[in-house]
């Protein structure tokens, strides 16, 4: 007998199925012994009934399976056979867990002699345990069950119940996203402060030299200018000048021109394109446009064009990108109310002035988000650039130059030979906290202008 | 930490030079015993130490691969985390190979070359060299671009040790400043240039492989096992006049060559299934005609490989004070 | 006419000319627009296309046909326990590759068991288990060539491999197949037994474990956004996170889950557990921004009309409104997923950039995942690999397509006009 | 106000001092009012007068605009609707409604219709359901053209057939009083005829409430007419006497046609 | 037909049996009729009778839905509009058109008007423009109201407001001919009346047509009136004769409100 605790709550789960019949067939009941209309339909009071059941005793299971392994583990200790073991701490937490792992059946025998042993006594602990915790469950199951059961009556309000503790989970459920939102600022900030207390942030906000590793003085390594304007480059600049005229236009002809049935198949497959992984981009970047590209500068005379470059990764990442921009414009275009574009046919605009003139500058939130996301993700690709455009950080406008981004460099820090506590491996966390900074602005942003645009609207 | 259940599969963090190595064996060792595939973790040798250096226990690895030997200041910090037994042994060598396209110029480099091509500030002074002839007028006067390794990655580090410090140190000025003043020396012999004369990859050797390929003029700096696995496509820059072939990194007459090891965590051994057998079958492959030659991994020195094989066997931790 | 100037002169040269123009600018811009569209489309056929070209031959290879005689070189092992677990072992511990190298010598001339993989005795093995007959006697067995061999045998090498492969191919020694290890196997060191199985089957249960865990919650999120939450501070705090936590660079996402998953919770390492997780927080943002505005597009007039016979707020949404807008959320739910299968850098913290050699058992084994297997696949010294990534490649892409044509049906078959 | 005239026994909702305001601004002013149980009630005047408004306080549809107050008292037989105690899903049972454009679910006929019962738990086996769904198409003089696709998509009726529906589905929760807001504006004459005649032949069994912009409609159907003007009811009364002999000068002139 | 009693000197346009389908169904059957240069004229009738869809072919603003066709003849001055050589950006230039719901662009007051005139290049200069911009919003009675805030958004404006605003963009490319669908039907009574106002000061300036679904607003406004019913053209003629001697049993009824 072992504390099992996914069959335990098949059998709560079963319960409350049980509950659930209970609560359902006595709400019917009482409505028609008394003759009066029940407040809720029966389901309702079977699903009061069952979560009350269910709920406590499963939290309960939860707490008590994360805190009786420990007690067992403790009555084991106690036993003669456990005064053998060897003090040191994973020796013995080894020997431990290898025992364990027999008596509850997971492993046929013991991998470690010394474990041999205390088989005996962690099935007899954990039998022991496992009884405690199954009966503490059930008398709370049964207590939450018999606790709804009893306030079944035909003007209570079980609906009313039931759907509270829906809204509980959909508010939890949009929690996460805070969740989330403070968890990445809790893991960037701690390296990020131990980082500026050797590397100032003006430094890394300012700096205009980015050199992880030279053998250079300490502290002029950490600029973070030429990574910022290499992803600036790279991610808003040429990137943005593929994606924005090729998605708008692209969008434009599928929502004004296109047949709909040419729509409905086009969008999607381009939508492939957002799909397929960046490694084969970076391939691609690397071995088929980059060196194209270079032929191509050192034709127009820029002989120390180099094979990677800012441009080679830009204009795949652009490629990469299309859908963003093409679909939330196309999205945006659409929603934008016929009564406009008949507004402008009627003056007797062609389509393209009623495109360009009414129709875009009115879908201009909606394209503003998807430019916003397209640049968010361009900005946190990492493997084209790494394949591509190099990792050498270099403050040059020349697009046939090789520049790197903030999140390559991130990829770098952290995968490279790094040591624990340099400044090195903190730049890192450091320079994702900018990066979380700079999109979280960039979205509060986005978001007043959305509010403003869409007031006008309505 | 120093909790975590015990595992029941190897697992090994680190090096991305050991990595290959390391793979055949824990493939080889499972094969033989039976047990679980080691899981075998590519991170880097620096990063290898920070997770193998957290703590004894379940959810550490019991290996840490590298491409140098561990520095002090990581064998102090494991040992503040309670990983005090580390056993250290040098698998064999790798040599850090320059090559270029088969169709290239057909460079041959000294040390001195290398330097005063990709230094920052070669003896001091900004580096302009622009082509090769620029550094020395009897190589060809094509533009200096050398892919290479991530500043971040233990190949990185080797290299600049290897090849252009003893580069720099060949100029006696330099050598006496070593001693004088050994920032100044750092930054003056080590420090690299940046693109578009050296030019930092991921760490993906095949990429600059390939990229060598399409830039015939350009070099690169990479893996032996690589060279030996890519020979129509690539071929070896002799440096000092020494191409870099097993023979010549064996014996150490080319510069470019290198020790690898691996670490073992003294206090998982016997807890964590088949460790010791690991590390026998490791020893096994890695010596002379064992399988990871023909991988390219190149067998220690006879002495080496004897302290290696026992350190091994007798599971002996290593002695902190020999580190630098 | 009671015209304060005089009507304009729509049948004058000058505004004929006008005219011509805004017209020519019209078809201009069409074709522009055609353009971007052909052109996005071209890129994408390109695309496919030379990934096709590239990883088709890595579902191939190159046999040789090796005649093994056990009755010269015969094995000894217990033929009765070769039903026991450990039978592989005990094969391997007999010294069977080593008759087999023999046998490749001999077949093949000096240098022999140089052309064929150094694990083709497994093979002989596999064949061994399920026929103890055949130690018996002498068998022909079809064993796939080294790397090399391969290589020289799809591309016609040149130089003495060259001269061999052609002579072995005129012998009728040589032949190609589909490469079943490749869809059966995990990563191996030799591509000859490297196979797909193990990375596909940790990015299916990857993605399985993000599916469960972001979908709901994104849903549900949505669903409170849209329908119930008041239009506040709070909300618009909400709103702001998710709309961020979407355009946040994945990699920062590996950092909390190494952070949290890994170093605080603890949870299996390198697992598609502890994957599932980070790319579930990762996608959950874009099933939230997809799912609400497929709600948002469910027209008030259904609701009115819920509320209007008396349907509580909980009834309404689950009855009506969840199930019109579910084409629409599971649209934007495939979309974000296959941008989660795709995904590699947030992994990469979390240890599974590594060397995996057995099918992940379950959500907690260690496991990588396919872009992974191609990153690391990309990386290796044998040549035989640059065809396997390719075909890697090929099987995230079928994967891919696999979703997105799922939600082009979906889509299409669910979509509702008002 | 001139309701002096006009006293209904027993009346099934009554409004007293209702004001309703959008944010700040107030979009019904003071009105009271008695909905008479076998009386259909008409609310006629200008556009924006605010008769949606009131109509939609007397169901508390008000209470899905976030921005929406209601003040004053509203009773559904005797009860306050705003009280605390009050459940308001009960309470839009009771008092049904039926919109200006004809929402029918995008579900079958018979789903459509058998949605509220069976929320409401009125009809506990398929049988019963299937008794309910027929009597409230019956009702709504449907029953003829769908009883042989009752499967089929209620999106897929004409205009006038889905407005019918919409007001089989409120009728088949059996509610007490009906509200419908310009019922008839989407439609042509043809369904709007038989939507009139509907409306006279429920008129009785349930207590209803009719906006119409249409004053010819609301002459033909109604017996008390209700004349909102700018947030405020102008003039309440047997429709007879509206329309013939309007006491106030506005609804005189509204109804001759001098605005609206 | 009963256009007989009804003589046009110089029609402005005319249509001659004209037919509209969408798809396979056909929205207005056979009808023909003749807008007069100084004339208002309004098209009366139920719901879904046809007037929006023949309103919108006088311009041919239909081209915009795919199912449409028109048959039959509607001439401009004389000239088939839907000639293969009429061009159709220059004919809804001269036929201009207001919508049921204001629709101002997005953009500035200025910009809403001045949009029709650039695009057109009516005005090739910046202080050409103004004063264009400037003699719209005056004609259409709104340049005192928005002189000082030519700047803001024209959807910022109130509803009666943004009627005028797009009644004077319609004005600001000088259009001929002016349609208007139902154009005070989202409109409060102050804003209604201002527009009607607004009309009689146009008429005469443009031939105006305008369709409402109000006959006391056609009466109050229009000088010939057009009643249809189901598609067909029931009855034209001088607006007093409609209203109040109808030859048309049809039409009779319906002014009674016998329906609609
Ligand atoms: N959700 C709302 N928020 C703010 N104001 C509103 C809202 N709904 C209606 N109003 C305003 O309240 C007033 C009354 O509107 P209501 O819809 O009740 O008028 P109505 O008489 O039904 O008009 P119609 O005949 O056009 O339907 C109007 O001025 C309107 O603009
Ligand atoms: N785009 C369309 N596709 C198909 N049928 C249409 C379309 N537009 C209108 N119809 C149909 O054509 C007929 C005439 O419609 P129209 O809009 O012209 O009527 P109307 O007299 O303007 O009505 P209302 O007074 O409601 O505006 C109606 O039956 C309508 O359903
Ligand atoms: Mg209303
Ligand atoms: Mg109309
Ligand atoms: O991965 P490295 O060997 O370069 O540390």
């Amino acid at each position: 007998m072992t504390f099992n605790a996914a069959a335990l709550l098949l059998l709560i789960a079963g319960l409350a199925l049980i509950g659930w019949l209970a609560g359902r067939a006595r709400s019917a009941m009482l409505a028609g012994r008394s003759g009066t209309k029940l407040h809720s339909r029966p389901q309702y009071h079977g699903w009061y009934v069952a979560l009350w059941l269910f709920a406590p005793a499963a939290l309960f299971l939860a707490i008590w399976s994360s805190v009786s392994p420990a007690l067992v583990t403790n009555q084991v200790l106690a036993t003669e056979a456990a005064q053998s073991l060897p003090a040191f701490g994973f020796e013995r937490g080894a020997i431990l867990s290898d025992a364990r792992g027999v008596a509850e059946g997971k492993q046929p025998a013991v991998r470690l002699p010394a474990a041999a042993p205390l088989v005996k006594a962690y099935a007899d602990a954990g039998e022991k345990y496992a009884w405690i915790g199954i009966a503490a469950m059930l008398a709370l199951a049964l207590a939450g069950g018999l606790y709804a059961f009893t306030r079944i009556k035909p003007d209570f309000r079980a609906r009313t119940r039931v759907e509270k503790i829906v809204m509980l989970f959909l508010l939890l459920a949009s929690l996460v996203a805070i969740l989330t939102t403070f968890g990445i600022v809790l893991s960037l900030l701690f390296e990020s402060i131990r980082f500026f207390r050797l590397v100032s942030p003006a430094e890394l906000l300012f700096g205009t030299n980015w050199a992880p590793t030279s053998g250079a003085p300490q502290d002029d390594t950490f600029g973070g200018i030429p990574l910022f304007w290499g992803t600036v480059l790279i991610g808003a600049i040429i990137a943005m000048i593929v994606a924005i005229p090729i998605g708008m236009m692209t969008a434009v002809y599928l929502t004004q021109y296109a047949a709909p049935t040419v729509r409905k198949w086009v969008k999607p497959i381009l939508e492939i394109l957002a799909g397929v992984p960046t490694v084969v981009y970076g391939y691609f970047a690397a071995l088929t446009v980059a060196p194209a590209l270079r032929n191509f500068a050192v034709m127009l005379g820029i002989p120390n064009a180099s094979t990677e470059s800012a441009l080679a990764a830009g204009i795949v990442m652009g490629v990469m990108i299309i859908p963003f921009v093409s679909s939330m414009a196309d999205d945006s275009i659409n929603a934008v109310p016929q009564s406009m574009r008949d507004g402008s046919l009627a003056l007797g605009a062609t389509p393209n002035e009623t495109i360009r003139q009414v129709l875009i500058p009115a879908a201009l939130p909606g394209v503003m988000g998807g430019i916003l996301l397209a640049v968010s993700r361009a900005i946190g690709e990492t493997m084209i650039v790494v394949m591509a455009a190099g990792l050498s950080a270099n403050m040059t406008a020349n697009p046939f130059a090789s520049v790197t981004t903030v999140t390559a460099q991130i990829v770098k820090l952290l995968t490279g030979d790094q040591e624990f506590d340099s400044a090195k491996t903190l730049a890192a966390f450091a320079l994702g906290l900018v990066l979380f900074i700079v999109t979280l602005l960039l979205n509060i942003v986005a978001l007043r202008i959305v509010k403003k645009y869409r007031e006008a609207y309505e | 930490s120093s909790g975590g259940a015990a595992r029941d599969y190897i697992s090994a963090v680190g090096s991305s030079t050991v990595y290959p190595f390391a793979t055949s064996v824990g493939e080889k060792f499972a094969e033989a015993t039976g047990n679980k595939t080691p899981k075998i973790d590519s991170t880097g040798t620096g990063g290898g130490f920070e997770r193998f250096c957290a703590g004894v226990g379940g959810d550490t690895p019991d290996i840490a691969n590298a491409s140098r030997r561990i520095k002090k200041k990581e064998f102090d910090t494991c040992a503040k985390n309670g990983v005090k037994d580390i056993v250290e042994i040098q698998i064999g060598i790798d040599g850090i190979a320059l090559g270029e396209a088969t169709r290239g110029p057909g460079f041959k480099l000294t040390e001195e070359d290398v330097y005063k091509a990709l230094a920052a500030n070669p003896y001091g002074k900004p580096n302009t060299a622009k082509t090769w002839k620029d550094v020395n007028p009897a190589l060809p006067a094509v533009a200096i671009s050398v892919f290479g390794p991530p500043s971040t990655s233990g190949t990185y580090d080797a290299f600049k040790e290897l090849i252009l410090g003893r580069g720099c140190d060949a100029n006696p000025e330099m050598k006496a400043l070593k001693d004088s003043d050994k920032d100044k020396h750092e930054a003056v012999c080590t420090a690299l240039r940046g693109a578009p004369y050296y030019v930092e990859q991921g760490e993906n050797d095949n990429l600059i492989i390939s990229k060598l390929d399409k830039n015939p003029t350009s070099l690169g700096i990479f893996g032996f096992s690589y060279l030996d696995a890519n020979k129509d496509k690539i071929k070896a820059v002799p440096v000092q006049g020494v191409s870099p072939t097993y023979a010549a990194i064996a014996d150490g007459s080319y510069p470019g060559s290198r020790p690898l090891f691996i670490y073992i965590k003294k206090a998982h051994v016997g807890v964590i299934p088949g460790l010791a057998e690991f590390v026998a079958e490791f020893l096994k492959g890695a010596g002379d005609g064992g399988y990871l030659n023909a991988k390219g991994l190149i067998v220690s020195p006879k002495a080496i490989a004897d302290t290696a094989a026992a350190n091994g066997k007798g599971m002996t931790a290593l002695d902190g004070s020999v580190l630098k | 006419m009671n015209r304060q100037t005089a009507p304009t002169d729509w049948k004058g040269s000058v505004m004929q000319n006008r005219i011509a123009k805004r017209y020519a600018a019209e078809r201009r811009f069409k074709l522009f627009g055609l353009g971007a569209v052909l052109l996005s489309g071209a890129f994408l056929a390109f695309l496919l296309f030379v990934m096709v070209g590239n990883g088709a031959r890595g579902f191939t290879y190159t046999h040789v046909a090796v005649p093994v005689d056990f009755k010269a070189m015969p094995l000894t092992i217990d033929t009765a326990r070769l039903g026991d677990a450990d039978a592989n072992q005990m094969i391997a511990n007999a010294g069977l590759a080593d008759i087999v190298a023999f046998a490749a010598d001999e077949a093949l001339g000096d240098g022999g068991s140089a052309l064929i993989s150094e694990n083709a005795w497994k093979e002989v093995r596999s064949a061994i288990i399920d026929d103890p007959e055949l130690l018996g006697g002498k068998t022909v067995f079809d064993l796939p060539a080294s790397s090399e061999v391969d290589i020289a045998a799809k591309d016609g090498a040149k130089g003495a491999l060259g001269a061999t492969v052609a002579k072995l191919k005129a012998d009728g020694k040589l032949g190609t197949g589909i490469h079943w290890p490749f869809f059966k196997n995990a990563d191996a060191t030799d591509p000859a037994v490297a196979g797909i199985w193990g990375a596909l089957k940790g990015s299916i249960l990857t993605i399985f474990i993000a599916f469960i865990i972001a979908f709901p919650t994104g849903v549900l999120a949505a669903l409170y956004l849209e329908e119930y939450a008041a239009k506040n501070r709070w909300t618009d705090l909400i709103e702001v996170s998710i709309n961020n936590l979407a355009a946040v660079p994945s990699i920062i996402f590996g950092l909390l889950a190494l952070a949290v998953f890994i170093n605080w919770f603890g949870i299996c390492q390198a697992s598609p557990l502890v994957g599932g997780l980070t790319l579930a927080l990762m996608t959950m943002p874009v099933i939230v921004i997809a799912s609400r505005n497929a709600i948002k597009s469910v027209p008030p007039s259904i609701r009115d009309a819920a509320l209007g016979v008396g349907a509580s707020p909980v009834q309404v949404v689950f009855h009506h409104v969840l199930p019109l807008a579910l084409p629409g959320i599971l649209t934007g739910t495939i979309i974000g997923m296959a941008r989660a299968l795709g995904e590699t850098a947030p992994l990469l913290l979390v240890g599974m950039r590594a060397f995996i050699g057995d099918v992940p058992g379950g959500i907690c084994s260690p496991s990588t995942v396919l872009p992974m297997q191609i990153f690391l696949w990309s990386d290796e010294v044998d040549r035989g690999f640059v065809e396997k990534t390719s075909a890697a490649i090929i099987v995230l892409l079928i994967v891919l397509l696999s979703m997105n044509a799922f939600a082009i049906y979906l889509r299409n078959k669910f979509e509702q006009r008002w | 106000m001139t309701q002096d005239d006009l006293t209904i026994a027993d009346p099934k909702m009554k409004a007293h001092g209702v004001d309703v305001f959008y944010g700040e601004k107030q979009a019904i002013k003071n009105v009271s009012i008695d909905v008479g149980t076998d009386l259909v009630t008409a609310f006629i005047g200008p556009s924006g007068c605010g008769k949606s408004t009131f109509l939609r306080s007397l169901n508390r549809m008000n209470d899905t605009v976030a921005s929406a107050k209601v003040t004053g008292r509203i009773e559904l037989d005797g009860e306050d609707i705003y009280a605390p105690s009050m459940d308001v899903v009960q309470l839009r049972a009771r008092v049904g409604m039926v919109f200006q454009k004809p929402n029918p679910f995008p579900k079958s006929i018979y789903d459509n219709v058998g949605y509220g019962p069976r929320i409401h738990g009125l009809a506990p086996s398929k049988a019963d359901l299937d008794v309910v769904v027929e009597r409230a198409l019956v009702r709504a003089g449907l029953w003829d053209e769908v009883k042989d696709r009752l499967a089929e998509s209620g999106t897929a009726l004409s205009g006038g057939q889905q407005q019918r529906l919409c007001i089989a589905r409120a009728i088949a929760v059996d509610p007490e009083v009906i509200l419908m807001d310009e019922p008839c504006s989407a439609l042509d004459p043809i369904a709007t005829a038989k939507i009139e005649e509907l409306i006279h032949e429920l008129r009785g069994k349930y207590a209803i409430v009719i906006v119409t912009h249409n004053m010819q409609q609301a002459a033909r159907v109604s017996q008390r007419t209700a004349f909102f003007h700018l947030g405020t009811l102008v003039e309440y009364g047997k429709t007879t006497d509206i329309f013939t002999n309007p006491k106030q000068e506005r609804t005189k002139d509204y109804i001759t046609g001098r605005y609206g």
